[in-house]
């Protein structure tokens, strides 16, 4: 019994005998510490609104989440065994099935671990695409990100005019990785591919529509009184709540903390590049989202001041690590900045054919962690909310 | 009390300019391309990485490039490639499993020759699996044959190495592919335009 | 004996011409929900099946009909499959004293609208049956919410109405058409416009409609009530549904916009576009507006249309008092 | 603010660590690193919550002398990744719960406890995460006897300063060794 609501239990019995309840193994470990006259409801993990295959157990007390645990691992597919599995580079397709929204950043943040280990040299030209294919994959999926969210208070419409934008940009991304969901163009010591002439003239053309577009959101979204309603004040997180939980990303900057990898551990062209840092006015929802929606501004400058900045020259280091090449011993933790926060690989290798032992640090894992307090003593329609501006990708979470 | 009025008619105005949004595009014409009457164009396709095909031959298009060296075998993550090995260097089968493939390109990076490339078949679609185990030798020789019929200029003298866009050789050799092809060789943010 | 045979024949022809109306106009609206919902979000919409997709709908209601009747485990089962009738049946009622033209009326009742509201409550009963005996936490939730919900939005929607009775000094909903005349500002909306506002937007409560489709809200509640019920049960709600919002249309055409006058000719095509207007305007909300929260939906209410509907009763009751 | 690692290594010495690491960060991504003996863990890690310091997540590996647990940790405040780990036995691997410290520590732990079988005293809620709780068979990123890497060669004690002469029997570095290396770096 993996789903839906648990067993076909009359629900009054539950009010008159808590303890009858049959489940699975998560269910009944959560029901034994459930109050007595407590309603268990079980979202997902088909449910429209856990992205994906999430599942959540609410004890409910009326329609007040008065508990939530989240149950994890039905998008389990062990890719830090098949790190282990495989050589380095053959590794690599497998991070765009990490995170499906951000792909290219997972592909930075192994690659990156790689050549901070092996001491590779990436020419300046790959460093600048990498910038501006992770931006604006950054920009895709924040905006998939938009959309969803505000599907989950309610609202059809946005996730279709998100999607337009995506598939420009998809266009654009397909150029230089040849794929448009799973992408994974990064080398060890470069990028597969370089761009041409069509790439540079579509990433104008995109950036002015997007901004042009981006007023278009703001007045049917962000100023749209329900939503607001629906947001302020909903699910505060506060910089301690992201200490214990070890969040980071847009919930960190909109808890006030202006912490972004790309500025403290600067990698790649960052330093070149001019960019201010959102960080919310306020840790609610509200303020979550805002952050989200000035980071898509915030990636179209990166991107726009790369596109004039990028030099001539080759895209992949001379001698590039080819499919059977072997990491030298060691070990190297390294972190880039994802749309959900922080990703980082571990990566340690005892100078085998295959990596020793790969651990992905996955943002949207810590983040999630958080739900369980933060959706505590909400309204479910709140606890949804919460959970859609958390900006999971189940995928990545359960890796 | 009257600030949260004010703050109710402001909110109502704000309902009031989302619904001239979508009244807008509800009168504008409509995104999506609808599928089997219209296609998307070619430019955007050419640089789409589909299954994997022998390049066509630089003297015969027929013959392969392939020296049987089983460097893409090694390299294969998903194990999805079989090259048997003749008398001579050329092979005698070629297997590609396409349900296996993940498309990283690591074989095609990995071949000393050339021999691969990506197409840039989308609309590739079969209802069972045994469907997408691909005899590549075979599809060569039909490919060739269509060439010879309708011969077309393409330069995809590149060697299998970096860009994925280089493979200019498959049956819609569209401008942009030359051009991306270009522009792996001396590479600038405006190549010249083939 | 010979009148009441005569009444007797006619309410049975009545109501399978609203019947016919009902499954029509289910037909219709899910055409244009479809097409509206389309060309707001840039795509076609329905468009393979007949000539623009125009028969989508009918292809849908032939797959919902043939389809297996699935029952989950443990449920009620005569509750469960009372509730979609009872859905169904009451609304039949309520079109009988509609003026659909100057003598196309099914009933002629002196006090029309109390019948409409009075039956217009039944259809919560439905949803609360369904959501009460399909043995599902999700549709458990949806049927408190639909009860507290509907029970609650039909205050202000009869006080509203009741304005407009006071105006016209008559509960017959001809006599309410009659006294307004044919071009628009001789309509009711120009001099209850607030009662009208009230109205919509309760409406839009009454309906169960985004924004206010809190019962079977989908990223809460995966379809609220209605989560179990597949086939013709389902059919039944959504038919009920789409009817309901006819009617209340309706209403709002007969008592705010002058019913079936018209320009040019009085007739029932006036008051079919009149609340097919509404009705595109409530398709237009739900493809644009995020959902409110339950207790919004109910502070809504209870702060705000409530006192607002008194005070546009009590300000009608006044200036009716003075003018006579 | 900026970033003392003579601070934390002082204070690690005075739990008793086993070895102390200074780490290139441009190349390992760390400051500064220890091997803790495991009753230490929860203090230092109240020490690293009262200086702003958030777990970054807990990452651990199968090496020859035993698991090692690395918990990887952030300052709020600036950019000072560092890193403490304790090494537990293969045969019977329990380390210490810091759910009391950081409670984001659950899931990190519980991750753990799925793929290599460890168990974390003190974790609130000790139920698979990850993996179904039927799972056959060992756990899946433990290794087998042949393919384990000594500490060493893993690069984890490079440039260590080993303090504990049992610590240094085992991974075949005798205390004092390294020490000159850690100066320099």
């Amino acid at each position: 019994m993996l789903g839906g609501p648990i067993n076909f239990v009359n629900p009054l019995s539950v009010l008159e005998s808590p303890g009858t309840l049959t489940g699975d193994f998560y269910a009944l470990n959560f029901e034994k510490k459930a109050k007595s006259g407590r309603v268990i409801l079980n979202l997902g993990p088909q449910h429209p609104s856990t992205h994906g295959v999430l599942r959540v157990l609410c004890e409910l007390d009326g329609e007040y989440v008065d508990r939530a645990e989240p149950v994890l691992g039905y998008l389990h597919r062990m890719h830090e065994k098949m790190g282990e599995v495989k050589t380095p580079w053959q590794y690599i397709p497998n991070l765009g099935r990490v995170d499906y929204l951000h792909p290219l950043a997972w592909n930075w943040a192994y690659v990156g671990a790689a050549e901070r280990l092996a001491g590779l040299e990436v020419p300046e030209r790959a460093e600048y695409l990498r910038v501006i294919g992770c931006e604006l994959n950054r920009i895709a999926s924040h905006l998939l990100w938009w959309g969803a969210f505000v599907m989950d208070l309610g609202g059809f419409t946005p996730i279709l005019y998100a999607f337009e934008e995506r598939e420009k940009i998809n266009d654009i991304l397909q150029i230089i990785t040849g794929s448009r969901l799973t992408m994974a163009n990064f080398r060890f010591g470069g990028v597969c591919a370089d761009g041409d002439e069509r790439f540079f003239r579509l990433i104008r053309e995109f950036i002015p529509y997007l901004r042009e577009r981006l007023k278009m959101y703001q007045g049917l979204v962000t100023d749209n009184i329900i939503l607001r309603r629906r947001l302020e004040g909903i699910g505060p997180i506060d910089v301690d709540m992201c200490q214990r939980y070890g969040a980071t990303g847009p919930i960190l900057r909109a808890a006030g903390l202006p912490r972004d990898t790309r500025r403290d551990y600067p990698y790649s062209v960052y330093p070149k590049l001019e960019f201010p840092i959102p960080t919310g006015p306020i840790n609610d929802c509200f303020g979550r989202y805002l952050v989200r929606l000035r980071e898509i501004e915030t990636s179209l400058a990166i991107v726009e001041q790369a596109i004039n900045q990028i030099p001539d020259g080759p895209v992949i280091m001379d001698k590039a690590p080819k499919a059977t090449w072997k990491l030298p011993a060691g070990e190297s933790y390294w972190a880039v900045e994802g749309a959900r926060g922080q990703i980082a690989v571990h990566l340690l290798s005892d100078g085998g054919k295959n990596p020793y032992r790969l651990k992905l640090r996955a943002p949207g894992f810590s983040n999630l962690s958080l739900f369980a307090e933060a959706a505590q003593g909400t309204l479910l329609a709140d606890a949804i909310a919460i959970l859609g501006s958390l900006d999971l990708v189940i995928p990545e979470v359960d890796r | 009390m009257l600030k949260a009025i004010w703050d109710n008619i402001k909110g109502l105005y704000s309902l009031v300019v989302g619904l001239s949004i979508t009244g807008r595009y509800l009168l504008s014409p409509v995104e999506t391309i609808h599928y089997p009457r219209q296609v998307v164009d070619d430019e955007i396709l050419a640089s789409f990485r589909g299954p994997i095909q022998l390049t066509l031959g630089k003297k015969d298009p027929a013959q392969t490039r392939c020296v049987s060296c089983q460097m893409c075998v090694k390299a294969c993550p998903g194990h999805c490639l079989k090259v048997t090995k003749g008398e001579a260097k050329a092979p005698v089968a070629w297997t590609y499993d396409f349900s296996y493939c993940c498309l990283c390109g690591a074989c095609v990076e990995s071949c000393p020759t050339g021999a691969l490339e990506f197409s840039h078949k989308v609309y590739l679609v079969t209802v069972s699996r045994e469907e997408l185990i691909f005899d590549l030798l075979a599809d060569l020789k039909k490919r060739a044959a269509t060439r010879a019929e309708a011969p077309t200029p393409t330069g995809s003298a590149a060697t299998g190495s970096a860009s994925i866009a280089a493979s200019a050789g498959s049956a819609a050799p569209a401008p942009p592919a030359a051009g991306t092809a270009a522009a792996a060789a001396q590479p600038s943010p405006k190549p010249a335009q083939a | 004996m010979d009148l009441s045979l005569a009444i007797f024949v006619q309410i049975i022809v009545a109501a399978l011409l609203v019947i016919g109306l009902m499954v029509g106009n289910a037909v219709v609206m899910v055409y244009m929900e479809r097409k509206v919902a389309g060309f707001i979000q840039r795509r076609p919409g329905p468009y393979e099946v007949g000539p623009w997709g125009t028969l989508q709908a009918l292809c849908d209601s032939m797959k919902l009909l043939a389809k297996q009747l699935y029952r989950p485990g443990n449920v009620d089962i005569i509750l469960y499959y009372l509730a979609p009738i009872l859905a169904f049946f009451p609304v039949l009622l309520l079109f009988l004293p509609i003026p659909f033209g100057p003598y196309l009326t099914a009933l002629n009742v002196n006090e029309g609208i109390i019948l409409i509201l009075a039956f217009a409550g039944l259809g919560v009963l439905s949803n609360l049956l369904a959501g009460w005996s399909s043995n599902n936490k999700y549709s458990l939730l949806g049927a408190a919410r639909a009860v507290s919900q509907t029970v609650a939005y039909e205050i202000p929607m009869i006080l509203a109405l009741l304005a407009v009775v006071f105006q016209c000094g008559s509960m017959d909903l001809k006599n309410v058409t009659e006294q307004q005349g044919a071009w628009p500002w001789e309509w009711n909306v120009l001099t209850q416009p607030l009662a009208f506002f009230i109205y919509v937007v309760s409406l839009v409560g009454e309906t169960n409609r985004a924004p206010f489709d809190l019962p079977e809200a989908e990223s809460e509640l995966a379809a609220g009530f209605h989560t179990e019920y597949s086939g013709m049960g389902f059919a039944l709600f959504f038919l009920s549904e789409y009817a309901n919002m006819l009617l209340v249309s309706l209403v709002a055409a007969v008592f705010f916009l002058g019913g079936y006058k018209g320009p040019v000719a009085d007739g029932f095509w006036w008051i079919f576009i009149k609340a097919y207007a509404i009705m595109f305007f409530l398709v237009w909300i739900r493809w644009t507006f995020p959902r409110v929260r339950f207790d919004q939906l109910l502070n809504i209410n209870w702060k705000w249309l409530l006192p607002l509907s008194l005070l546009n009763l009590w300000l009608t009751a006044i200036i009716v008092k003075l003018l006579i | 603010m900026t970033f003392d690692p003579e601070k934390w290594l002082t204070s690690w010495r005075q739990a008793g660590a086993w070895s102390l690491s200074r780490h290139d960060p441009a190349k390992e991504g760390l400051r500064v690193s220890a091997f803790l003996p495991p009753q230490a863990l929860v203090r230092c890690a109240q020490e690293l919550r009262a200086a702003r310091y958030s777990l970054l997540d807990i990452s651990t590996l199968e090496a020859r002398e035993g698991l090692v647990v690395t918990y990887h940790f952030d300052s709020l405040d600036e950019p000072a990744r560092l890193a403490f780990r304790a090494l537990v036995s293969r045969k019977k691997p329990v380390a210490p719960s810091l759910y009391e410290v950081f409670q984001g520590a659950e899931w990190h732990e519980r991750e753990s406890a799925d793929f290599f079988g460890l168990i974390f005293e003190g974790n609130p809620n000790p139920i698979p995460l990850l993996l179904p709780d039927d799972l056959p068979g060992p756990p899946p990123l433990r290794k087998k006897e042949a393919d384990l890497a000594p500490l060493a060669k893993l690069g984890l004690l490079g440039q260590a300063e080993i303090l504990d002469p049992d610590f240094g029997d085992l991974i075949g570095q005798p205390v004092g060794s390294g020490h000159q290396g850690s100066q320099a770096c």
